[in-house]
């Protein structure tokens, strides 16, 4: 490695050399481009800057590729891709040197893009940096830019380019770019390796670099450009053992998947599982009451508007819980009491409240909305180069077990606990003995539907909210709750698992649809050999 | 008969009440002294159990009123009842059948009226030792007569001032049968408990009575005092 | 014995659905559309019989009476499909251009018909022997059935199923010969329909009040117990559970020609449950419930959507909530509850009077 | 033997429930099983009609071997049960109850096309005179007292009319008087067939015990013996009657 | 009942108004998208209205709700027909949903409005198709994204939602890429279930297939599963850059209310954007936000115009203008009417195919922006005809109701 680094150090100098040397011509086509006589001016003036290839000029060659070329007190500036916040951007000069702008206390000057005059380039004159954009784009502030430059430089057996290339890699700060252009760079010298040794050591490089990319090139290479059948099928053989250590990273993403997946039917079946499984209410309604937490979720953001950053989230996580619980509990005393003991008329009736709620969504908001993901949890942890664990997904995990933990305290450590186990199944009897049978059932309800409305606030960090949401998921967590046997939160947990893992496991030899066939029709079967779910009542009071 | 002229814990007066259309309880009176069994005998379907489900509030009192105390509670909530200090082992023990036993029994401290009372474990096994064995275990898996021993062990729990026993020794096995007559009336003279009684098994019935009520089609046909009462009278009156 | 005790309610629906309605039509107070829409919801009524029996009177919750209906739909469709074409359009589409072996025996009418009914049994028999032989039963059984039903729905919703995926089957020109765009044809469709519902009512009227339909309550009640009175519980709810498939799969093949098209849509997890509500709306455990829930939810259904294009699911979702506050034995108990309360209509039925209400559960 | 019962043993969660090492019970007997709470009566009794899975051992009725059929096989063999918590079809009327057990075919299409003969409804409302049920005869059986759901019970054993009756308290929830009357219905039941009943009840123990009285205590068999035997052997009286039992007394 | 003078009754029938029925879901899963149609309707309704009506008859829309239930939707359709005789219908969304009411309308004589754009493969004489047929939205779309300017894409991952529209689209798709050299390993097909939620798996198979940077999405992905699809797309750590999705089904409705920000730099191809720069748009895109807010409708003014919304909008008066021009309401006279039509959308002077149901436009590709608005980055020179019968898939087929009867083989 270090071996390549000492050439780079060449090129850099160089390149500082052929700066000074097109210093003069670049900043009067830069003027000319600023302030044109006419368009004709202009239209040369930019086919010149990029005929001459200036790394100092390309943050403006990019600004007019970017369409983000603005005047700000008749210096060149240009924005971020994104705003910091509020609409508003931070600012860069582009020429001669690229600086962040700073107001007089240090900060980074933050304006809206409105306060800017743009200055227009025709988009015939844009077109002109069409070949050049990928090498603009190595300079790019924005790591995604540069990621996708390094594989559009194209070829780099021209030297110009490849002394560019290699600059920028030098500069690269993100590691994971920096991996990319290594890898174009031992591209580049692999395919002008004519000698078995050489090209074995760029091999290698490419293999122990190990970008994304690597056992794609290395298979083309040994297809198409190797110059040697032994370099050839070095490269393969390298190739394919990239692909064996990807497969196996494939799968650890796959079991991921499932439990991303199995975390959130547990967090879903969490709350159906109390209700259904303890007070006996077929709540048809559940799917609804998620809706009501992801609401909530988007009218927390629309509340707290865009400068409070992440706390709306942190805001609608114990709101969501309230405010589906407390619709649950509204429920429960209009409705809901009178059907205990009638599991029938509660499924009825929790359907006829499904319509209700869906329809006053619609009303109200009536649009397919989704709920921005919080900074803290966009993007992912990269684990290695093949795997990305995206953080909502940790999160919603993490979640789940909360939850689950705290369920478990609440039903097996807690008086209340205990008095909602005996109403549920006994509410006469419990009643004699002193429990407010009403204000047991109705907290039952609060904490199901609330956790409902949590799960609903979950939800939004990876799907979209709308009004009929719910009926999406109720299929799914029924089936959780059933396979795991009803009222029994150890079965909910290992059934939910099983089924995102098994869903995913699935998929990942059918299509889509056939996965979700086949473990509906697997679950079938399975009730046969567990027809009571996977944690039965045993003795007698298994029996009806 | 210690507290033979204290004024009487628990009065029924002229209670009706139903399972919906068909009327069971057709005006039926009764009034317990403190301290005291009282035994409500009568045939199979008589409404002795109606009677106690309508006391503990489990059924709508139509009409007539319950006094427990100087207090009606007629319409009080079954849950308030209990607080208040009535206990009820029902016919069919009605044992939380996914409860433990042990949480069976936590649960007859809900009507306790210390807050923080624990479970009296040692007097508790030491009436039912098998329930000691067996704390661990779903409550509806114990045998028939371990429920029934369950069930009035959750009652006593909650530390009651009036007891409402349905057939409280059905199914239970003679020895301990006898015991718990032995601790009724302990019970009843050193905690001055209240014992209301549904009995068919006259030797039972006769051991610990001091009162006895005569139940036909929903009223009481007839009453006295254990000993004003001959056994042939008892006899007689149950096999009308 | 106690058969036939009022009379005058059924003269009175057969005197308004035979005589009535036909006549409006002729005399040009009703569309034909009218006609014809009534007999869809006939065929509706059908398969809610069917699932009166296997869920009111056996109380096996059965989610995939959607699918049977389908089944039937879908049988008759593709005999009328290949009445049209040798091939049809979808696969010509998909580059298909041999009839799949399974559409060739739809060829033939009675052949069709013998299948739309021979098929859902089978299936039927199929997961009735899987299912009960595990005694799977309770929401286990419903939420089995609807997986199922699922399952299956997105089986049709695929392509390479060749059954017309999302689209399903349409545009159907002949049954039989006759012009199915026709008024005549429709008004025998309807009438058809009628005569079935009420052949397939005054069937599982006897069934119901036969000793088989005793043994099927008393399964509800109690199943162990059936056993142990050494009836074989698992034939006789499989026998039901065929029933009740073959009652579906009859409305939906009367269904078909009458709606013009079948896509799996008729039997997604909304599709699904919607027919179980039928019955529970008009009263479980009562056939009339079953045929008068499923006419009256269905006739609010098209009839709100048109009034009330904006506010019709309210309409439902509160009706679906205040029949079960108020009238809980369905809209049939309000008319038990009616009658009692009016002391001149006062009937003695041995059924509604007393009521047991499960206090230990 | 009518029914022999060789080394039954089951357990619960490790626990011993029941093993038997032998049980026999002939023609027309009527054998009484008492024992303390949780002896394992009612689970034998269960095991016997195929409601509980035996761990080992080997039950043989009418020759042939009764564990691992299913309940309706064992139904069909003869076998008829009551419980010791009442267990009816609630929302049957009672005559209902009593017209699905009589004994008839009770296949699909018999049921299906079944007619009350008169000599079936004859029968149904004789036993139900003589268990006192006439007079609720078209209620719901939900709807019965505990004592009447006990009667009924036992009528719709007695209408399926089995080879060998298993009888779980039947005197439960009865006044001494109709306990009395069950007795002797029993005993005269005796005389067509055979009946294990398990009672806690020693005077209607007395009563129906012509001829042995097993005692069961934590699953094994303590003895076997006439009731005179069984209520003096000591070891019954510390375990089961008590030091000085009342109820033996007063008779 | 399908004689002939249907409509000439009710004309004669009622004297000042003219009947036509709006069928579009108001609720069930379609609901989302098809209101803002409704709502279009009724608009364009209000407008001609206020300037006179039709034929100096004032338009009545009869409302109703089909429920997103396909089986109703054929109810709807003969009710509008058969019992309120409308003139003609504007409706649908799902391509199940116009399968169902086909044979209605061919049955009875009717005329619908079908704003959407759709697989083709069709040529109904009682539909007029303002939506995209696949040569108007779909080659565009791939030819752009392998040209120079559009990234020079190589490899194709063709994701849609198990129904019709995506099956066919891409089955267009594919034949159209594999007849410009794409080797067919480079082109990947996949379905999901409806409701999708769960991309976790497929994104990590884009991520492989995307790794050398050649890789782009088209995608039919329909309704709901679209916020799933992209947020796991973005968190995987895919972006527009390194792998750009071109949408079909994703217009300015579907953004209005989202946070858009994982959306930012994809794609999507139409036939109109509500970015377009033309007077006549501005002035409909205003006159939009305030019908609604006017309304009171879900929104208010805060509400976007799409392609559906503009071919909805635009129906209304084609056939306003049809009917004007045959100078009666009567089906096939209208029809007749259609062809060759002319009229000056928001999206600039569009055209009816002289000889079918179709309407020539132009085709525009967008580039989200933060704001949920389309930057254009391509737009067709000139309005691209229809064609029904996609030419890569059935070259052998068109589609002609003036020379021949509907769907014809080339010679
Ligand atoms: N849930 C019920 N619904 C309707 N009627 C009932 C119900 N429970 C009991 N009954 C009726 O009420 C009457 C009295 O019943 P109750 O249980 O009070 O009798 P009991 O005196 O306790 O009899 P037993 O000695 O058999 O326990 C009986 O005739 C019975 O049929
Ligand atoms: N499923 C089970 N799990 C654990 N223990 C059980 C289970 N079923 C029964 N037992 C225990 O097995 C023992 C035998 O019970 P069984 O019901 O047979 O007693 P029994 O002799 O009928 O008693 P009783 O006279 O009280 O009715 C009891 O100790 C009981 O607790
Ligand atoms: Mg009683
Ligand atoms: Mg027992």
């Amino acid at each position: 490695m270090r071996h390549f680094l000492r050439p780079g150090w060449i090129l850099l100098f160089l390149l500082c050399s052929l700066r000074g040397r097109s210093q003069d011509s670049a900043s009067i086509y830069v003027n000319q481009i600023l302030q044109p006589s006419a368009d004709s001016v202009r239209t040369n003036a930019i086919h010149r800057l990029v005929a001459l290839r200036d790394p100092s000029t390309f943050p403006l060659l990019m600004a007019i590729n970017d369409k983000k070329l603005y005047l700000l007190d008749n210096k060149a500036v240009t924005t971020d891709s994104k705003p910091s916040g509020d609409g508003n951007y931070r600012l860069y000069t582009v020429y001669p040197t690229y600086q962040l702008l700073q107001n007089s206390s240090g900060q980074p000057l933050l304006l809206p893009p409105g306060k800017l005059t743009a200055v227009d380039i025709p988009r015939a004159d844009r077109l002109a940096l069409v070949g050049i954009a990928p090498l603009l784009n190595l300079f790019s502030n924005d790591v995604q830019k540069r990621m996708l430059a390094y594989s559009q430089v194209g070829n780099l057996q021209d030297q110009s380019t490849l002394q560019l290339v290699a600059a920028a890699v030098n500069r690269e700060t993100d590691e994971n770019v920096q991996r990319i252009g290594r890898e174009a760079l031992y591209a580049a010298r692999l395919y002008a390796a004519k000698d078995e040794t050489n090209a074995k050591v760029y091999i290698d490089s490419i293999a122990l670099n190990w970008s994304d990319n690597a056992a794609t090139l290395l298979t083309s290479y040994s297809k198409e450009k190797a110059f040697s059948p032994a370099a050839g099928s070095y490269a393969l053989a390298k190739a394919s053992r990239l692909e064996k250590k990807y497969d196996n990273l494939q799968r650890i993403q796959n079991l991921f998947s499932g439990l991303s997946l199995g975390s959130i039917l547990i967090l879903i079946a969490l709350g159906l599982s109390i209700v259904y499984g303890l007070a006996g209410i077929i709540n048809m309604a559940h799917g609804e009451f998620m809706m009501i937490g992801a609401y909530t979720t988007y009218c927390m953001q629309l509340v707290f508007g865009h400068q409070a950053g992440d706390w709306f989230y942190v805001a609608a996580l114990p709101l969501s819980f309230i405010s589906a619980g407390i619709m649950g509990l509204i429920l429960e005393r209009l409705v809901i009491r009178h059907l205990y003991s009638k599991p029938l008329e509660s499924l009825l009736a929790t359907w006829g409240i499904s319509l209700i709620l869906v329809q006053t969504a619609r009303l109200i908001f009536g649009d397919l909305t989704a709920v921005k993901t919080p900074q803290l949890l966009a993007g992912g942890w990269q684990v290695a180069p093949h795997l990305t664990l995206p953080y909502n997904r940790i999160f919603i995990i993490v979640l789940t077990l909360v939850m689950v933990l705290l369920t478990y305290l609440m039903l097996f450590k807690t008086k209340l606990g205990l008095q909602i186990r005996a109403v549920t199944q006994n509410r006469q009897m419990s009643a004699c003995l002193g429990v407010e049978t009403r204000q047991v059932a109705a907290l039952t309800f609060f904490i199901g539907s609330g956790l409902a409305g949590l799960a609903g606030c979950a939800i939004t960090l990876i799907g979209n909210v709308v009004p009929d949401m719910g009926q999406t998921y109720i299929v799914d967590s029924f089936l959780v709750v059933v396979t795991g046997g009803v009222g029994k939160l150890a079965g909910t947990i290992v059934s939910g698992l099983g089924i995102g893992f098994f869903t995913k496991i699935s998929e990942a030899f059918f299509q889509a649809v056939y996965g979700k066939v086949f473990i509906l029709l697997f679950i079938m079967l399975f009730m046969q050999y567990k027809p009571k779910g996977l944690f039965p009542d045993k003795g007698r009071i298994a029996e009806e | 008969m210690i507290h033979a002229f204290s004024a009487p814990v628990l009065v029924v007066d002229n209670l009706v009440a139903a399972y919906d259309q068909s009327i069971i309880l057709r005006g039926t009176s009764l009034a317990m002294q403190k301290g005291a069994v009282t035994t409500v005998m009568g045939r199979n379907g008589v409404g002795k159990t109606t009677l106690l489900k309508t006391i503990m509030g489990l059924l709508p009192v139509q009409e007539g009123t319950v006094t427990f105390g100087n207090e009606d509670i007629t319409f009080m909530p079954s849950h308030k009842k209990a607080k208040s200090g009535i206990a009820y082992v029902p016919q069919g023990r009605e044992i939380i059948p996914k409860l433990t036993v042990y949480e069976n029994l936590q649960l007859g401290l809900t009507a306790h009226k210390d807050k923080n009372a624990k479970v009296p474990e040692e007097e508790i096994y030491h009436l039912f030792p098998i329930l000691k064995d067996f704390r661990k275990r779903a409550g509806g898996n114990l045998s028939g007569g371990q429920q029934q021993q369950l069930a009035i062990a959750r009652a006593l729990v909650s530390n009651p001032t009036l007891l409402l026993l349905d057939e409280p020794t059905e199914g239970i096995q003679p020895s301990i049968a006898q015991e718990i007559g032995c601790i009724l009336q302990q019970l009843v003279k050193e905690k001055a408990i209240s014992v209301l009684l549904v009995e068919q098994k006259i030797d039972f019935a006769n051991q610990v009575s001091d009162h006895y009520y005569f139940m036909d089609r929903g009223k009481m046909v007839m009453d006295g005092a254990a000993e004003e009462l001959k056994h042939t009278a008892l006899e007689k009156h149950i096999s009308v | 014995m106690k058969t036939n005790n009022k009379p005058l309610y059924y003269i009175l629906f057969v005197a308004i659905f035979a005589i009535l309605l036909p006549a409006a039509y002729l005399s040009g107070l009703l569309s034909i559309n009218t006609i014809s829409i009534w007999g869809r919801y006939f065929c509706f009524a059908i398969a809610a019989l069917g699932i009166d029996l296997i869920w009111g009177y056996t109380g096996i919750l059965s989610m995939c009476q959607a699918f049977f209906f389908c089944l039937g739909s879908y049988g008759i469709a593709m005999h009328l499909v290949l009445q049209k074409t040798s091939l049809p359009d979808f696969m010509a589409w998909n580059k298909i251009t041999e009839l799949p072996f399974f559409w060739q025996p739809f060829h033939n009418a009675g052949v069709t018909f013998a299948l739309c009914l021979i098929i859902p049994a089978l299936f039927a028999f199929f997961i009735g022997y899987v299912l009960f032989r595990s005694r799977i039963r309770g929401v286990y059984m419903a939420i089995i059935t609807q997986a199922l039903t699922l399952a299956m729905w997105l089986l049709f919703l695929r392509n390479e199923t060749n059954l017309g995926g999302t689209n399903g089957l349409t545009d159907f020109k002949t049954l039989l010969g006759f012009d199915l765009s026709s008024a005549q044809v429709k008004l025998s469709l309807y009438l058809v329909s009628f005569a079935v519902l009420c052949l397939a009512y005054i069937a599982c009227h006897r069934i119901t009040r036969s000793k088989f339909g005793k043994v099927l309550q008393a399964i509800r009640d109690s199943e162990s117990r059936v056993s142990f009175t050494a009836y074989k519980t698992a034939n006789f709810k499989l026998a039901v559970f065929v029933l009740a498939a073959l009652l579906a799969a009859v409305g939906g093949m009367l269904y078909l020609p009458q709606t013009g098209i079948i896509t799996p849509g008729r039997m997604d997890v909304k599709a699904s449950v919607e027919m179980v509500m039928w019955v529970a709306l008009g009263g479980r455990g009562n056939l009339k419930g079953a045929v008068i829930g499923a006419l009256l939810v269905n006739f609010l259904y098209s009839l709100c959507t048109s009034w009330f294009p904006d506010s019709w699911l309210f309409i439902l979702g509160f009706l679906f909530v205040l029949t079960v506050l108020y009238f809980d034995k369905g809209l049939i108990g309000l008319v038990a509850t009616v009658r009692q309360r009016i002391p001149g209509l006062h009937f003695k039925t041995s059924q509604t009077t007393n009521r047991y209400v499960a206090d230990s559960k | 033997m009518l029914l022999t019962v060789n080394n039954l043993s089951v357990s619960f969660g490790g626990v011993h429930a029941l093993h038997l090492d032998h049980f026999s019970l002939g023609e027309k007997e009527l054998r009484v099983i008492i024992g303390p709470n949780g002896a394992g009566k009612s689970t034998f009794l269960d095991i016997i009609c195929g409601k509980t899975k035996a761990d080992s051992g080997e039950v043989i009725f009418k020759g042939k071997p009764v564990l691992g059929k299913s309940e309706v096989q064992i139904a069909e063999l003869g076998i008829g049960r009551k419980f010791q918590k009442p267990s009816v079809f609630p929302e049957l009327t009672v005559y209902d109850n009593l017209l699905l057990a009589v004994k008839t075919k009770k296949d699909i299409f018999s049921t299906l096309f079944f007619k009350v003969s008169p000599a079936i409804a004859e029968r149904i409302h004789d036993v139900a005179a003589r268990l006192q049920l006439n007079t609720v005869i078209y209620k719901q059986a939900g709807a019965l007292s505990h004592g009447q759901k006990q009667w009924l019970e036992i009528a719709i054993v007695m209408l399926q009319d089995p080879t060998l009756m298993l009888i779980d308290e039947p005197a439960a929830g009865m006044s001494d008087e109709e306990t009395e009357k069950t007795g002797a219905l029993l005993l005269e039941l005796a005389n067509t067939h055979s009946i294990i009943v398990i009672e806690h009840d020693m005077k209607f123990v007395e009563q129906i015990a012509n001829h042995l009285v097993t005692v069961l205590v934590r699953g094994k068999r303590l003895m076997e013996g006439t009731f005179e035997e069984v209520k003096n052997d000591q070891r019954v009286i510390d375990c089961y009657l008590g030091r000085t039992n009342a109820q033996l007394e007063t008779l | 009942a399908s004689k002939s003078g249907t409509t000439d009754s009710t004309a004669t029938a009622s004297k000042e108004t003219v009947k036509i029925g709006v069928l579009h879901s108001l609720s069930g899963t379609m609901a989302i998208s098809e209101v803002s149609l409704k709502d279009a309707v009724q608009m364009a309704v209000d407008e001609i209205n206020a300037k006179g009506g039709v034929l100096g008859k004032q338009i009545e829309p009869v409302i109703v709700d089909p429920a997103s239930d396909w089986d109703l939707f054929a109810e709807k359709a003969k009710e509008l027909l058969i019992d309120k005789k409308v003139s003609a219908v504007f409706g649908c969304w799902t391509s199940v949903s116009r399968k169902s009411v086909l044979p209605v309308f061919e049955q009875n004589n009717g005329l619908l409005f079908y704003p959407v754009q759709y697989e083709g493969e069709e040529c109904s004489n009682s539909v007029i198709y303002t939506g995209a047929t696949p040569n108007q939205q779909l080659i565009p779309a791939a030819e752009y994204l392998m040209s120079e300017k559009g990234g020079g894409y190589k490899k194709f991952y063709l994701l849609g939602t198990d129904y019709v529209f995506p099956r066919t689209a891409n089955k267009i798709l594919k034949a159209y890429l594999l007849s410009k050299g794409i080797p067919k390993e480079n082109i990947v097909e996949e379905y999901t279930p409806f409701h999708h939620q769960d991309y976790q798996t497929i994104i990590s198979k884009i991520k492989r297939f995307a790794a050398d940077g050649k890789a782009c999405i088209l995608s039919t992905i329909n309704g709901d599963s679209n916020v799933p699809f992209y947020k796991e797309f973005a968190n995987q750590g895919l972006s527009a850059a390194t792998c750009p999705i071109m949408a079909f089904s994703v217009a300015e409705d579907e953004l209005r209310s989202m946070d858009t920000e994982f959306l930012v730099g994809h794609l999507a191809a139409w036939n109109y954007f509500q970015s377009n720069d033309l007077p006549e748009n501005k002035k409909f895109v205003e006159d939009f936000k305030a019908f609604c807010a006017k309304k009171g409708l879900p929104g208010g003014d805060k509400r976007v115009t799409d392609d559906p919304i503009c071919w909805a909008y635009t129906g209304v008066y084609l056939w306003a203008k049809a009917a004007e021009k045959a100078g009666s309401f009567e089906v096939s006279k209208v029809r007749n009417a259609l062809y060759s039509l002319e009229f000056d959308s928001p999206d600039g002077l569009v055209k009816m195919d002289p000889r079918n149901h179709h309407l020539a436009k132009p085709v525009v590709i967008g580039e989200i922006k933060p704001d949920g608005q389309f930057d254009i980055i391509w737009k067709s020179a000139g309005l691209v005809d229809p064609q029904p019968w996609s030419p890569l898939t059935s070259p052998d087929k068109d589609c002609d109701w003036v020379n021949h009867n509907g769907t014809y083989a080339k010679k």
